[in-house]
């Protein structure tokens, strides 16, 4: 019981690790700001839930997984939201979302 | 393994001298500011670094980790206190930058000499 | 195992921190100094596992809550930027 | 294993430091900076300092990005002159940091138990604090207890630097400012219109006040105390004036209301260390507080931490109202 419990939580921190270095290497490989927007989603979405999953199957039941549950909730909660206020903030200021295209590498800083 | 026992200390002062660099070279005084703050933040991590015990834990006493060496907790005072110090004068900081932007009407050093020669 | 994720999650903060570095835009700075932000709720959350001291999750738990303050301050920042240079500034100057 | 960990992240500190100095858009050196705090804050933590860590975590991940921001509005974002005497500069660095790189040779090896730094003090802090304060925490024992004067002139610093802030910028608010809230008045309505950033504020910020409170009280059995817990509900008041506007938030908790708090609990503080020699012992000395010296000494630092929190939320909450107050000129 206890080796399956331990292999599915490295089932889980693996595949959340992989999806966060996914997440990252879109973050930084994808063309323009919205589609690394979306690249850098995975990570907060997907890779929090799968590694935040396997460390409470460590935890056990105990305060230890109140608290990474309470964490995961306000993970999800927040950071759409600075998605959101991200996205909003780029549109105001005049970037569009062109798919493919290099447009907001022209006008760089 | 032996050069890792001073690569804290390295850091320590590679960041010190960031920030030294930023506050006597730019004439930017938000700039100055953002690299005083560098140059604090570079002491406090010389500061933990010397409180930290190979093998050792946080300074909290657990049930679960009975026995064991702790970390010391001195300098973790010290820094406890100076970080949240340090954004209070830091902001004082700021609050003098704000009125010399509205008095001068700028916050590059040279452009402020330059108006108090005249 | 632990490590293992922990070192996946400092490579993703160093992926965010080059696109912090390289821009091009504000905005993909700050979407870097937001991913920034979970990855180093995760790794706190892991490095607690990994010393053995859950009992720090409280770290994590002040950085979910607290950490998209910053990423809502920028938001108000820019909008009363606009508000404050309608008249002043041409808008293109808004996205650098 | 952890040492690798530490190196790699102080690595990407240097990075992020050199990539702060470099730049010349102050806002992107602000939000550099946000970054730079979240690698300290995981930094300290590796290092075993997680009370040091919680307090960088509270102050860096909301407030001094808002400072900074708040700065930046009222001044410039663009840092417009070159750099003059650029390679002066350079060399002078760089001559220092050889010097001090060579001083570092003389250092103890990174976590040598047998450092002097360990030999003084500390053992006796760790042996002690069971029997002198009898709470887990020993960093919020040497805070509270120990090193009780260092706290309390810690806290008059920053009530100074409240009060300093509060005299420089504090002489000409908005034209609304003063009087009522006035609905009409689109001065500062916030990001009332963002539906999004409104309800999960609105849900928010009850929860980061009580894991504040939560701090405040549980600095005893974990980490946390009044520097952090102050930050964690400034930071709640904060969000709620980034949502319903500055002057709403001004309202929920006005100037006055502020004041008292920064005086009230540094008199706090200053309060029960008078009340140790009232009470035929030392200042700060809390073991008379109550008929068990243990308990008289948790009894202590449970106050002095509240007029801890109470300060720090004090200043920081004044420090932001004067910022955001400011019209850009």
């Amino acid at each position: 019981m206890k080796l399956a419990l331990d292999i599915l939580s490295w089932v889980l921190l693996t595949a959340g690790g992989a999806f966060v270095l996914v997440g990252g290497i879109g973050a930084l490989r994808m063309p323009n700001l919205y589609t690394r927007m979306h690249a850098a989603s995975v990570t907060d979405t997907m890779g929090a839930v799968l590694v935040i999953a396997g460390v409470m199957i460590q935890a056990g039941l105990s305060l230890v997984t109140l608290k990474l549950a309470a964490i995961l909730m306000f993970l999800l909660i927040t950071s759409p939201t600075a998605s959101y206020a991200l996205a909003n903030a780029a549109l105001l200021a005049g970037i569009k979302p062109s798919a493919g295209s290099a447009a907001d590498l022209e006008d760089a800083s | 393994m032996e050069f890792l026992g001073l690569y804290h200390y390295w850091v320590f002062v590679v960041l010190l001298m960031i920030g030294f660099y930023a506050v006597v070279a730019k004439l930017n005084l938000i700039k100055k500011l953002i690299g005083l703050s560098i140059f604090q933040s570079a002491v406090f991590l010389l500061y933990i670094t010397m409180s930290k015990v190979s093998g050792g834990t946080a300074p909290i006493f657990s049930e679960q980790v009975s026995g064991v060496l702790y970390s010391n907790p001195l300098p973790q005072v010290l820094i406890l206190t100076a970080i949240v110090v340090g954004i209070s004068t830091t902001a004082l900081g700021l609050g003098i930058v704000v009125r010399i932007k509205e008095e001068y009407g700028s916050i590059e050093e040279h452009e402020i000499q330059e108006i108090d020669r005249q | 195992m632990y490590f293992a994720v922990a070192m996946a999650l400092v490579v993703t903060m160093a992926l965010a921190l080059a696109r912090a570095v390289i821009g091009p835009t504000v905005y993909d700075r700050v979407l870097s100094v937001n991913m920034f932000g979970t990855k180093t709720v995760l790794l706190l959350a892991v490095i607690a596992f990994l010393y053995g001291r859950p009992d720090f999750l409280d770290l994590a738990l002040a950085y979910a809550l607290i950490n998209f303050i910053g990423v809502l301050a920028v938001l108000e920042f820019f909008r009363s930027r606009a508000r404050h240079s309608e008249q002043e500034q041409e808008p293109e100057d808004l996205a650098r | 294993m952890t040492v690798v960990l530490g190196v790699l992240l102080l690595t990407l500190l240097v990075i992020t430091a050199i990539a702060i100095v470099r730049t010349k858009n102050l806002f992107v050196a602000v939000m550099l900076l946000g970054i730079f705090s979240l690698l300290i804050a995981a930094n300290f933590f590796i290092l075993d300092a997680a009370d040091v860590a919680l307090t960088e975590a509270a102050v860096g991940a909301g407030i001094s990005t808002v400072l900074f921001l708040g700065a930046l509005a009222l001044t410039s974002e663009f840092e417009r002159a070159p750099t003059p005497h650029r390679w002066l500069s350079l060399a002078v660095v760089t001559g220092a940091t050889l010097v001090v790189l060579y001083a570092t040779f003389d250092k103890p090896a990174f976590g040598d138990p047998g450092a002097p730094v360990h030999q003084h003090v500390a053992p006796w802090y760790l042996q002690k604090t069971p029997e002198f304060v009898g709470i887990p925490n020993v960093v919020t024992a040497v805070l509270g207890s120990f090193r009780g004067y260092d706290t309390l002139g810690e806290v008059f610093v920053v009530f100074t630097a409240g009060i300093g802030v509060r005299f420089l910028l504090s002489g000409r608010r908005r034209p609304t400012g003063g009087r009522a809230y006035d609905p009409t008045q689109k001065t500062s309505i916030g990001l009332r219109s963002h539906v999004i950033p409104l309800v999960v504020s609105r849900l928010l910020t009850p929860f980061i006040l009580l894991f504040g409170l939560y701090v405040q009280f549980h600095g005893e059995y974990g980490p946390g105390g009044g520097f952090q817990a102050g930050a964690l509900i400034a930071a709640a008041f904060i969000l709620y004036a980034l949502i319903e506007g500055e002057e709403r938030c001004l309202e929920v908790l006005p100037q006055s209301a502020l004041n008292a708090l920064m005086v009230g609990g540094a008199l706090l503080y200053g309060g029960v260390g008078v009340m140790g020699i009232l009470l035929g012992a030392d200042v700060l000395d809390y073991s008379m507080l109550a008929a068990d010296p243990v308990s008289g000494q948790q009894l202590g630092i449970i106050l002095i931490e509240a007029g801890v929190g109470m300060t720090v939320t004090g200043v920081l909450l004044s420090i932001f109202h004067a910022f955001a107050a400011r019209d850009p000129t």
